[in-house]
């Protein structure tokens, strides 16, 4: 598929990874997942075709919320939980822009929930980077809304009740049509969803299992550890069967809605009884059921494009409305306007 | 039956009924006629917070005052002279504000066992001698409405409904106006319901010619035009001054306005205006709430737009800390406050003032911003539009009150020639070599910079930053000097707005300082006060932070000084730690204006005390 | 199912329908469909085994929010957004009562959409009635977040830009444990959606349509006039074939992920190809189909329960953690919690 | 070698180095060995808001300050007398705060190009002059940690990390202290890792005799105990104090309590305590935002429990809007806010007091809460305690203001005895025939009832409540009737306050009155003031809305009033309103305490001048 924007992109300078680099010292922990975030981030950007000018980084607060100064682009550093909020206002007015909202899970799942998931329904087109790492990182490590049950955190001393959000879920249940995820430890990958995610056009979501070496080290080390890397990540492929495992000898099957693992070395298993994968499903079962899929649930944990679907986005349609109105009734007329309704002269 | 047509100079008439009935409607109908034959004219919509509450009852009375007169007015009147009410509840509700000998004309038909009740009446009052301070003229507008429209076709309920413009036609009558207007209205209105407009009009008419035949009323009244300066007018109400505002002032600066807004009574008409103009580049986003009402302003703000939000108290209450986000990243931003009864939820429907504090003061750290009133519903036209000037000139949010009662009241509004207008000028720094996002201009202002701009790219955000450079800084002397900077740029907003205009006498015994929708109230109060000798001044203020720099030259000149408002003391707070003095109050928080002849009876008692005093 | 309430009902006073009325007047517009939903509350209400003084009505503001002035129970009026996170600090601190939310599109979708997914996510055991009427009623006829595209509306003189919500999609997105709808205008169905959510341990969020006649008159005519009615609903039934129709003669069928609509009277199609509905699914696939149906699709609107299922609740696992802790720990002392660290004595 | 012991009264010491070399838990360490052996002490951590800022660098510095002394101290001290510093970097940011000839320890190793570098260093500061107004002694720590470690078996990341015990045990050393505490917290610390036990107790040592034996050293110093009243003492930081005074304020109400909260610095801490408490009753909420945070302590109160809810500025912001919901629903509620940095984010590691003018205006509408102050450490646990006893004594919320300096800081606080403590008495109204939710007691409180008691329902809201009897009202009369009983309520807490106390001359020619957590700065400047013959007063509030009533009276006893804030006189706006003199300020917002010899020099300005003044 090439893409509006790479075919635009052989008018443009050709952009390197340096022009993303600033001045400005990084100041996230040593170790921490954020720096892969960012060299990722810093290495796509330059393939998208958009002028350097024309990106704009913008965040809350948190850890990763830095980012934006940590980007030679135009940012925006917001108050916790607003980044969704005003990169909306600017996306709205601004269109041509390439928006990149960075974010965390306390950031965007917790006191930034309602501002998510207005901009899912209403597909602004934002790419929106979740950095979770399952904790508050900033505030020294209070649990977030991701955080699993029973999770022992400075704000959970005997453990999380709580049950945690299933980001993934939350996005496709509020009308997201570009949803994703990956983790810091897979650069390539990572890549691979940022590129994509900027190619779509209209909300794209991107979680991305981010480590804390400080507050939650070792969160997701069952996914990046070598030894069991392979047995419990699902690498999710666009019209290929839902296969893992060092040899790919493992599958999903559907059995009544339910998924299980079925091992293909076993005679009764075949590949056709493996489900494949649908980025574009319209109705997003096959999404809902891989955002349900978790370490908890004898499942192995997806990875990549989740959905992938078009419908018009919220400031494409704006935009359309206001040269429909401006076709049908014309440029406004100021001094007519102030003029309408009723009027009387004295003289 | 040609009646004797009496001169009057002014009248306050208050239509009344059921939030069914129409009365809004009819009001406003009312308004436009009498303006448009050059009386000068101020409204007071009342109604209820519940869409339709229980018909027939007190509480779902709704309720239209407007004052028209052939002299300058600025208020819809204290009392009424004469009240249409189409139902024993609004007869009960509003016998309270009427002057004596007023005129009440009644519904008849609405006088049954069932709305009498209803009113919590326990005998009829046109009946006993209750309301024999007044002049009850009882019309059976119900059953003269059915009269007329018996061969219309239309349902009875339908009929019923057109009640409204027969009141309406008869005090078009009682007052020389012409139907004219509303025929017109009526036309275009119902365009597409051929039935309905032409009984309308038959009602209106019947109205206006029962006045003409019957003998209940034995003279009628004529208001001359009044005496208006040359020029074209138009009614608008202050919500629907403040939204022209707006796309003047994007017009006037040549940048595109973004609009972030949640509804919110009584606010949410400047979002319904300004939706409308999207061909006047507007943009306007219904925002999920309040805080993205305001952050998406920001952002747009950050973007070049012109970027306002719109709100009335609680939701200021929600977007203070987004409000410290705009005094940190020191974007232009206008925050329009359209004040309502509170605490809480307070009375949503009804006005006060008292936001003035948090508007001023509510906000963590030292968070100075900008803040204007508007003081009548034309004057939200021109305070908008300063707003913005303010605001880009300086780098500055500035929040705009205004209240729910110039917000839904109107009034005449000489309609400016655009070109006329002075230009905002805004300037976005397009290139430069040695760039730094917090450098600052004259006027402490950093430079606009619209991301897009090749070579400019910078980052903001809510930590502190670095004088000039706009880095993150800990720094404990550049974190003293900023607060200090940012306070000194809004104290110096002052250098650039008018001096505070005193009326009548520059000194003496008693002034009369008030802000925002008291205006009017206090005008009339100190004019008829002056008429019965007394000697008072008034001033009126449109900028409270910064003040203007002679207020405290013209405090220090009057001994006494008075302060009405519509809170418990808010604006007389911020004088005493301003000037250290200690103004008279008169506050009543009663979810309406204030009346003229409470305050004037206020100038009064003062005055005559600060006589006795004299004489001791 | 004899529920644990329907038990202790008979040791309660028998209450009814009149003991919820209270002396306050009504205040709606005549006409309203709130009015349906409050006569359905008080009918079901009494039949709960709950002992009255334990109901306690809660709401944000907004018409529907008035309600618990209409209740004569215990009632909170809150502020406009906040009747979810109000509810669940009274929940979880008393967790004996029977809470009742009333809210509105605007309020619960819109302002409080960040406290209602928090509600779900963490399955508080809350009642949520949803008046969904498209429409801001008290403020007079601003668009909602699940006003249809296209509406015109005070705000929206155009027409509305955004894509709505689907209410049902956004709380299973969000890990909602009991997901209806129903319609004011079908009081059984009604009821029945009202005990079941008052059965229910967890959250209960139920959606009904409801008409608002001054501001969006006749927005659910499809599913309520009798000559569309049965070919526009699709009624829930757990176990059941997905069948529609007058005759009941049309089914929903799963093709590839994709709901489609069979005619049953052809030969071609068999009961058999009917899809089966079960409320109970641990994955909610199902339900996230069902949540996606809906007029502009072709397919028939479900009511009904989408989604019932047993995850522990936050306000029973807090109280659980409280009686661990003490168990392990024993009543604290107050006294020796002062005099904990390090401490030394002054003579 | 034993060395000579000098006796000192009083000493300010520093630690500081990198985010990363644990410099908070070796001040922490010192601070409590150095209060157990029964000095008085005061502490300030200051740290930067990354999480592990760049190593090496000025921006990655941590600091932890600590006065201990034989006398009463309130302070942590203005100017340092002893820094150890890790890293260059270290020096260079705290050189400007050191006494003249104040000590520098610095870790020798540490002093390599690069790390010279990543500080700025030019050159290396302790091979020039530029530190020749100290008395520099530079030890290897590293090199002796790794020496001391050798045969450990721990990698040698492991024992690098272990150096701050020996600079630990160095300052042991140096200020006669015992090592005995440090070594059994150790022990309980490291219970599960014994090799890190055992090395971290050998680097202690080593530190210890290697100040017995260097000759770097030419004398020890030994500090008295402090002449504390008698009892039994601990260590207490601000936010402990504060949660153990939410729990010992449920306990003497004998009412559960509810917190419901969103971290935030400075603030997260007492939320995190609190989550300990479970087996005290207590039920900690984290809420999603700050808005559920006190929506939920709302809900929770309704329900009859305790409620709290913590937060800090850019929180307290968010909060306005449901504060006033509590203002007119009348529950009790208490708003802890531990102010920080401002505006916007600001310095979110750094004090500041500049939330008071939020705190009392910051609402929509005339919504008037009861405000106070908590002045040290110790004293967030018992005005944590009067909080509660107002709110509900008076169905009132209260906001609670305490800042980022007290609230990390520490000091000995004397546990008092429980049995001792004044019961907070809640009554539950249970029963009554004629009950109405807005019927007052004396104290204008309307009765709290839990949802449960039979024949008690009754709905209540944010809309205006009619008095008594507490329906929606929209009624004019009644609305401005309740907005003036609210106020008078929260005024009339008044007559439940102490009276201000003024230390020394009760009349004369200079106050300094202060607020929160000024006091031990402000304490040490007129103590030494005072020292030198300088007469001048002090006083000092908690109580901000109401003031105590007798503030009027204090304040016209002295000819001058100065008021130091670390704002930019949010305090002094409020007296100036309230009593209409014009006081001195002394503003810094540093994002740091003032210093007292600043505060010192400013009344040593006053007085001059004042006394030039009288000799004119
Ligand atoms: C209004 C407000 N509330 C709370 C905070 C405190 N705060 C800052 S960051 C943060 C959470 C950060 O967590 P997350 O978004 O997961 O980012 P991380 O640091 O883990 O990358 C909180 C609670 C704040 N700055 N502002
Ligand atoms: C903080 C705040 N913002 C806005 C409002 C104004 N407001 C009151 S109700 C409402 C929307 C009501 O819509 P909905 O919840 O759908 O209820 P309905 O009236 O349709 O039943 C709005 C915007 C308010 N009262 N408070
Ligand atoms: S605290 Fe955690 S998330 Fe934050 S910078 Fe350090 S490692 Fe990264
Ligand atoms: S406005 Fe609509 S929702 Fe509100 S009471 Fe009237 S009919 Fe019902
Ligand atoms: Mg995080
Ligand atoms: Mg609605």
């Amino acid at each position: 598929m090439t893409t509006k924007s790479e075919i635009k992109q052989k008018e443009i300078k050709q952009l390197t990874y340096q022009d993303f680099v600033p001045e400005n010292e990084v100041k996230w922990c040593p170790g921490c997942g954020d720096y892969s975030i960012l060299a990722q981030v810093q290495r796509v950007l330059p393939e998208l075709g958009i002028e350097k000018e024309k990106f704009v980084c913008v965040s809350g607060i948190g850890c990763s919320s830095r980012f934006p100064y940590y980007m030679n682009t135009y940012g925006f550093h917001g108050i916790h939980g607003r980044a969704a909020a005003i990169a909306t206002g600017l996306k709205v007015s601004r269109p041509e822009l390439s928006i990149w909202v960075a974010t965390g899970d306390g950031d965007m799942m917790s006191i930034g929930g309602n501002h998510f998931i207005h901009a899912c329904r209403k597909n602004i087109d934002l790419n929106i980077l979740l950095f979770n790492n399952r904790i508050y990182g900033l505030t020294k490590g209070q649990y977030s809304p991701t955080s699993r049950k029973g999770m022992v955190t400075k704000t959970s001393p005997y453990g999380v009740v709580d049950h945690p959000f299933k980001p993934i879920a939350l996005a496709i249940g509020s009308g997201a049509t570009f949803v994703a995820r990956t983790i810091d430890r897979e650069p390539k990958h990572m890549q691979e969803m940022i590129k994509k995610a900027g190619a779509h056009k209209g909300l794209s979501f991107v979680e991305i299992y981010q480590n804390c070496v400080i507050f939650n080290d070792g969160e997701f080390n069952h996914l990046t550890d070598k030894n069991t890397r392979d047995d419990n990540l699902l690498v999710l492929e666009h019209k290929k069967p839902m296969l893992f495992g060092k040899e790919k000898d493992k599958g999903i099957k559907l059995v009544d809605f339910k998924p299980i693992v079925i091992d293909l070395n076993k005679k009764e298993n075949s590949i056709d009884d493996v489900l494949i994968h649908d980025e574009t499903d319209e109705i997003p079962m096959r999404a809902m059921m891989l955002a349900c899929m978790a370490e908890d649930s004898n499942l192995p944990t997806p990875i990549g494009v989740f959905r992938r679907v078009y419908k018009s986005t919220y400031d494409g349609d704006v935009h359309l409305q206001l040269q429909e109105v401006n076709k049908k009734y014309g440029k406004g007329d100021l001094q007519k306007l102030l003029t309408s309704g009723n009027t009387w002269e004295i003289k | 039956m040609a009646k004797e047509i009496k001169k009057l100079e002014s009248v306050t008439v208050r239509f009344a009924g059921d939030s069914g009935d129409g009365m809004q409607l009819t009001g406003a109908r009312f308004g436009d006629t009498t303006a448009l034959s050059g009386k000068d004219i101020a409204t007071l919509p009342d109604y209820p917070s519940e869409i339709r509450a229980p018909a027939g009852t007190t509480s779902g009375v709704s309720g239209f005052q407007l004052n028209f007169s052939s002299q300058a007015i600025d208020s819809p009147g204290d009392q009424v002279d004469v009240l249409v009410a189409m139902n024993p509840a609004a007869v009960k509700v509003n016998i309270k504000d009427l002057k004596k000998n007023a005129i009440i004309i009644v519904n008849q038909d609405a006088f049954d066992v069932k709305n009498l009740k209803l009113a919590g009446y326990e005998k009829n009052p046109l009946e006993d001698d209750s309301l024999s301070a007044f002049k009850v003229i009882p019309v059976p507008v119900t059953t003269l409405t059915k009269n007329a429209l018996e061969d219309s076709g239309l349902s009875p309920k339908e009929i019923v409904r057109c009640k409204n413009f027969f009141a309406l036609g008869l005090m078009f009558w009682l007052y020389s106006e012409s139907l004219i207007p509303t025929i017109k209205w009526l036309e275009e209105k119902f365009e597409k319901q051929p039935e309905i407009k032409e009984a309308n009009i038959k009602v209106l008419k019947a109205g206006y010619n029962f006045g003409d035949n019957t003998r209940l009323f034995t003279e009628r009244y004529k208001i001359e035009p009044a005496k208006l300066e040359p020029g074209v007018y138009r009614n608008v109400s202050g919500n629907e001054a403040t939204a022209l505002g707006c796309v003047t002032a994007s017009l006037l600066s040549n940048t595109p306005l973004f609009l972030g807004s949640y509804p919110i009574t009584p606010a949410s008409e400047i979002l319904q205006y300004l939706s409308k103009y999207k061909n006047y580049g507007v943009i306007t986003f219904q925002a999920e709430d309040e805080i993205a009402g305001i952050t998406s302003a920001i952002g747009a703000a950050f973007g070049g737009s012109l970027a306002v939000t719109t709100t009335s108290g609680p939701g200021l209450a929600l977007k203070t800390e987004a409000i410290g986000l705009a005094v940190m990243t020191e974007l232009p931003l206008v925050i329009i406050d359209v004040q309502r009864g509170g605490p809480s939820t307070g009375l949503p429907t009804k006005t006060e003032d008292s936001d003035l504090l948090q508007a001023v003061y509510g906000r963590n750290g030292e968070a100075p911003v900008v803040v204007l009133c508007a003081s009548s519903p034309k004057d939200c036209f021109y305070m908008t539009i300063e707003a913005f000037r303010i605001a880009v000139k300086y780098m500055t949010p500035v929040i705009l009150l205004t209240d729910g009662y110039i917000a839904n009241g109107s009034e005449p509004f000489k309609i400016p020639n655009v070109d006329d207008l002075p230009k905002i000028e805004v300037k976005f720094l397009e290139e430069g070599r040695e760039f730094y996002p917090y450098m600052r201009n004259a006027n402490l202002a950093r430079p606009w910079v619209k991301p897009g701009t090749p070579g400019l790219e910078h980052r903001i955000g809510g930590l502190e930053k670095s004088h000039i450079f706009g880095n993150v800084s800990y720094d404990s002397e550049n974190h003293d000097f900023m607060c200090k900077l940012r306070a000194e740029k809004v104290a110096s907003v002052q250098k650039d707005i008018p001096d505070l205009e005193v009326l009548y006498e520059q000194e003496g015994k008693l002034l009369v300082l008030g802000w925002g929708g008291t205006y009017g109230a206090i005008y009339h109060a100190v004019e008829k006060a002056r008429k019965v000798g007394m000697k008072v001044s008034q001033a009126h203020l449109n900028f409270i932070n910064p003040f203007p720099s002679n207020l405290g030259n013209v405090l220090s000149k009057f001994k006494k000084i008075l302060i009405p408002e519509v809170n418990l003391g808010q604006l007389a707070r911020i004088i005493r730690s301003e000037y250290l003095i200690k103004p008279i109050q008169f506050n009543k928080v009663r979810g309406l204006p204030l009346k003229s002849f409470e305050i004037q009876s206020k100038i009064l008692e003062i005055l005559s005390e600060e006589n006795n005093d004299n004489q001791k």
